[in-house]
């Protein structure tokens, strides 16, 4: 039945991520930020919760807990909340994991599984985004060619995450149109991990970019096997995760402002009590919400195994512009101090952007 | 648990809703629009119909609830689903529904049995608005005062609809002018009482199928008992918040017109892209669509939030949660954007936009009423600064 | 030189616009509207004023005062300020006048324009538009094709301006994909004019739907003759004059909403005093101030003879989005009583979606 | 007589400022954007350059004057077409060019010749905001008291631009706190001065090649005619509306500022959409076009409005009539405006958007500053409403 409210496990686990993020993250994101780096013991603490091996099957090591959109949602807001980045490289695991649980062969499950079921730090990753104009997830320009008893892949990835620390890659490539998702190694001479991207947001997060320059792997090694995978119920997942992201970060921005305009005096008064900022601070409070539903109504309808290609597109093109939209007004409430970076939201200004033109960076 | 899966009954409640609408209100929306103030008599068919879901008697009220904590079918749900088909039909015309007006829903909220028993059954406009007060209801002129067993009103009230056909007029009036918001009571009046008269019917931008009006109030009598509420002014203005927080249930409603008046333009603008071979795709990029693709998923995301928002400000009233800024974050979303979506339709469909023979520039009148009545856009957004700011309406006025 | 201030000259046109329209125009644009006619004197009032004969060489039998883009932008703001219909139908004859003075062959002006210097009353109209979805006046389906000594012309036209009335039609068509005028007299067998249309706004003006069957006309009647016209220059004034229309409009809008947001009374304190509503009024002011001078600087193209293809694109798109908003935001900070046509600003609202929507119904 | 065709001398004026910045400021520009704090040498060049044409001398001002009452070339409208180029270039090296300060400006429109002589030549920054004065620019608490030939200054100066490069400083101070703003003055205090110290730079969202310092003034002793402008605290703020009026003035930069960004991001989109065989038509129905042409379109349309309104201000100020609200309209619109193009230049650009590899995703930062300093865009439509409302500040707060 409809129901707009959290269950009490889905309460337990949204406090169990709010808890972990602002005990290691919401003072530390700026100076994470400005470094560039994520201290391993804070993705230690997220992986500690198990959501990974909750969702691989007993048979291959893991809980065999089934796996939850609904609740991948929310927790990835509550992530977000504290730094998009984390949100990110907290999660890469499942981004790794999921596909290969969902749309894998037995051998590939079997292969793959039990490592992430066992261990926590295992790194696997997603090379989804290509580097140029017009970039269309569904018009990738990566290459798989059948060569044989192999696929030859060839093709520039940017905004994989983690690549250079991943032992294992999902690509993202078309073969004669049809994209599919080939699992390759690190260790495979055909794979190069370029330099450290930098961007304008993620700053807390190590992107980089990937070639793949005649990458051969054996057939076997296509997600899915011959028949390959459901590419667009891949980008489903992911799109809502970006979605639960956007309001994540767009609520943090929210919040602060919020807080800001109520003890920010000017001219005798808060300046909250003019209608020019409360009424942005409105706005963005019943944009993030509206953002956190379009999101809930897309896993829902991935939880029901139902379709959800339009759900999933229409919540994530709303959080691309809604996340740039209250992020900048966050800048704004705050005026010049908004602009200095010992304030959080130019972070999330910078952040709130990725949203609409970033793809497969979560899944839910 | 969260799930925001549209349930079966509620699909089958919008599919012949819009079954309805597409049968019965669609065919004659034009007419109407051009026959301003002509009582659509197709309508007469709703006259027994429960349409609004109000409760006809205090303790119906109680009979959806599964009384073991878990979400129930709520009337509020079901009544905001009904509002968004109807008014993908015609708006004007659903504000038409015979005994369906704001006055039935006050007097379901609030009436005693004994005064459900006499206007149960009467079709009941609601008279707020005063020519001096718009969003600022707190500060009415029109008087009741107690006269033996009579309390003689006077006063002029504007904006009031079905204005014309209704049978009576829940009026608000003040008891106390000193007294502030406290003072403020609401009575049924009913039409041919002494004293209580229809001035004139307003021309208006749209919904012009539903009657707005101007009545006047000139030593008008009425009984006693026909007070709505306690007669007692208290110190504080607990009352006055009791009385707008009818307005809790409303605002959704009006959201839900909102978004049904959207849909329809929305649909029509698919249609004409559909004949025109223009496909609707979900998973390319949006960035590499044509302007009118780009622009009309944007249109239709806008459209999926405000639904959403009106979605989950009725379900929280099924459930008895306080949603007071939930119903003004659902309103103010669905007004704005419902006017923009109406207006940005219009601009797409070319020549076909501004012509009478289609319906969408009448959509695109229709709906700026949305973002107006039951308080502006700007008066949401103040409800729900507040709210979220914790601010007095004096720290922000 | 550059220069944003009106010349004594242009002061004295645009005041004395402003005159006839503060007489005659505005008191009665409501029931002009609702009854959906302008009254006979008022357009000769405005035809009084010469404008036409003024353009018309002497050589015609006119003034041969030149033709000004820029002061006819002054006085079509004017104009529209007091209503959009009396500013199309009182600069219709110039609408027909001028293609035929810039692009007609020597032999079309001898015909036409002395009728047009002489008789103020001279009607003559332009029809461009067509009622489908995705029209574009620079894809037309209306066609012209040659037959022997004679184009035939079939098609369908809509918002063509006081088609009843008009003795002479310009009727916009391609001939083999190119665009072409053709002058069409109202006897013509093969030109109906149908039933009067109901429009959204403009409804003081009469528009008509024209149907052409198979309508054939002299080969001479070609403007410009066996070469054509340069029909994306027609475009230019009359997208010009659009953007001019449409800051008159908004203008109207505009100072109506500021003058009540004066004087309304709300909470104790004119309703100008929150911010909500004084910052509308202020973006109303400055937007009706863009239009305006992206119209000038459009029409000062024209006026030196400059190609004014993108100068006039920008201002109509321009003009069409603001005139919605801000027309929109008028009706917005009358409330309740915006909604009431006893206001203006509702008609403004109508008129204004109108400017994006339209083209080719006056010219600068 | 209106003509707003761009004169010769401007548009060469443009072309050649446009090579400067792209020849000396693109190239270093995401070089000075990592390396904040850092000094760009490279602007070195600039220093003989009267590039921000500010007069060096009281009278040199007045060289301009036709005399014959005709529009005159100004130096306010090429000052902002030369920012607009500049900024095309680099807001943030723009903003770092020597001796170009804003209290270089202060220092020309209202020094003594004597002052002139002394501090002409020097880089001046300007010192108005305090932690706690933002847009509250009479709510200032930095004080002055003369004591002998002295005046004492004692205050937190932040948000100054080009604290670190700058060789004096003109600091807003209050001589009266009980005056209110018509006790507000301002001083000139040189680098170097003893209780005079930088207390540390910025890091920024945007401008990074831009050093903006907080200076704290501890018993900072200056000569007394270091003050600008009179020392007599008047009873009307007829003084403070004097020292507030300099912004009529660099209002307009700050919106050229904000117009060459987006048109830099512009430019950088409209590049990229022919590379890929996206023509742009200034001819057919924008409604038939793809979302990238379409999208491209209006924001061109914006930026023309923003600086033709930018114009118009300027022209006004060349030819000595009061420009205040037209001096706020500029900003307004602008500094919004190009935040919003660069923005959604960023997302149309997709990857290109979000990678340092470009400088797209730097434009977006940049230009966020525009609608914040020299008074945000809240500050800016509250003026403008007070004006055309005819509003006190009392009124509309």
């Amino acid at each position: 039945m409809i129901c707009f409210s959290l269950s009490e496990e889905q309460t337990v686990m949204k406090e169990t991520a709010a808890k972990l993020i602002q005990n290691c993250i919401r003072d530390n994101a700026h100076e994470m930020d400005e470094k560039g780096h994520i201290p391993a013991e804070y993705l230690t603490k997220f992986y500690e919760l198990g959501t990974v091996p909750s969702m691989i099957p007993e048979e291959y090591g893991g809980y065999g807990m089934g796996h939850s959109p609904v609740m991948n949602s929310i927790i990835l807001e509550e992530l977000a909340f504290g730094d998009m980045g984390f949100a990110i490289a907290s999660t890469l695991p499942a981004l790794f994991v999921l596909p290969v649980l969902e749309m894998g062969t037995d051998q590939q499950k079997e292969r793959l599984l039990p490592l992430f079921a066992q261990n926590p730090q295992e790194c696997g990753t997603l090379g989804l985004n290509e580097p140029r104009f017009r970039y269309d997830p569904m018009e990738l320009q990566s290459s798989a060619v059948r060569k044989n008893g192999s696929y030859v892949l060839n093709g520039e990835k940017c905004f994989v995450p983690m690549a250079q620390s991943a032992k294992h890659f999902l690509i993202a490539a078309a073969e004669e149109g049809k994209n599919g998702l080939y699992i390759v190694d690190r260790e495979n001479p055909g794979l190069s991990v370029d330099e450290r991207e930098k961007n304008l947001g993620l700053g807390t997060l190590e992107n980089y970019r990937v070639r793949l320059e005649n990458c051969e792997i054996p057939a076997e090694d296509k997600l899915g096997g011959e028949a390959g995978c459901d590419f667009g119920r891949l980008l489903q997942y992911t799109r809502t995760a970006l979605a639960a992201i956007g309001t994540g970060v767009a609520r943090a921005s929210y919040e602060y402002a919020r807080n800001y305009a109520r003890e920010r005096i000017q001219f005798g008064e808060p300046i909250a009590s003019r209608q020019s900022i409360s009424f942005m601070i409105a706005e963005m409070a019943y944009e993030v919400d509206a953002m956190r539903l379009m999101t809930w109504k897309s896993a829902s309808a991935l939880e029901a195994g139902k379709d959800a290609k339009r759900d999933s597109y229409l919540a994530k093109i709303y959080a691309g512009e809604m996340a740039m939209k209250i992020t900048d007004y966050g800048v704004q409430v705050l005026g010049g101090h908004g602009y200095i970076r010992e304030h959080p939201v130019e972070r999330y200004y910078r952040n709130g952007r990725g949203i609409a033109i970033l793809e497969g960076m979560a899944a839910v | 648990m969260i799930n925001l899966e549209t349930p079966e009954y509620l699909a089958n409640l919008r599919s012949s809703m819009n079954n309805l609408a597409k049968g019965v209100l669609r065919p004659v929306a034009r007419k109407y629009d051009e026959a301003e103030h002509e009582y659509p008599k197709e309508l007469d068919l709703f006259r027994g119909m429960q349409i609004m879901g109000r409760p006809k008697k205090k303790k119906e009220g109680a009979a959806n609830d599964s009384g073991n904590g878990k979400p129930k079918k709520g009337i509020n749900l079901s009544t905001v689903a009904t509002i968004e088909e109807m008014c993908w039909g015609d708006a004007g015309l659903l504000l038409s529904i015979p005994n369906a007006g704001l006055g039935n829903a006050a007097i379901a909220a609030v009436a005693t049995d004994e005064q459900l028993e006499r206007f149960g059954g009467k079709w009941a406009a609601m008279a707020i608005t005063e020519p001096g007060s718009g969003s600022d209801s707190g500060s009415i002129t029109t008087t009741a005062v107690l006269d033996g067993d009579e309390w003689v009103l006077n006063g002029e009230k504007i904006f009031v609809t079905c204005a014309d056909r209704c049978d009576a007029v829940v009026v608000w009036a003040t008891v106390d002018r000193k007294a502030g918001k406290s003072g403020i009571k609401s009575f049924i009046v009913e039409k041919g009482t002494p004293g209580f008269r229809l001035e004139h019917l307003e021309h208006k931008l749209g919904i012009r199928a539903s009657d707005t009006g101007t009545f006047v109030l000139d030593n008008c009598r009425i009984p006693k008992n026909n007070i709505l509420g306690s007669a007692e002014v208290k110190q504080d203005t607990e009352g006055f918040k009791g009385v707008m927080k009818t307005f809790d249930n409303t605002r959704p409603m009006v959201a839900s017109m909102a978004t049904g008046i959207a849909r329809a333009a929305l649909d029509f603008l698919r249609e004409k892209m559909e004949e025109s071979g223009i496909p609707l795709d979900y998973e390319k990029n949006p960035e590499n669509a044509s302007a009118l693709q780009k622009e009309f998923h944007m249109m239709e995301a806008q459209l999926e939030a405000m639904r959403l928002l009106v979605w989950r400000a009725a379900w929280m009233a099924d459930n008895e949660e306080f949603n007071n800024v939930e119903a003004s974050m659902a309103k103010a979303k669905a007004g704005r954007c419902g006017t923009l979506i109406t207006q940005k339709c219009c601009e797409l469909l070319g020549p076909l936009g501004f012509s009478r023979k289609e319906l969408a520039e009448k959509w695109m009148r229709d709906s700026k009423i949305m973002d107006i009545f039951e308080g502006t856009g700007q008066i949401q957004h103040l409800i729900i600064a507040r709210n979220v700011l914790e601010m007095s309406s004096k720290e922000l006025k």
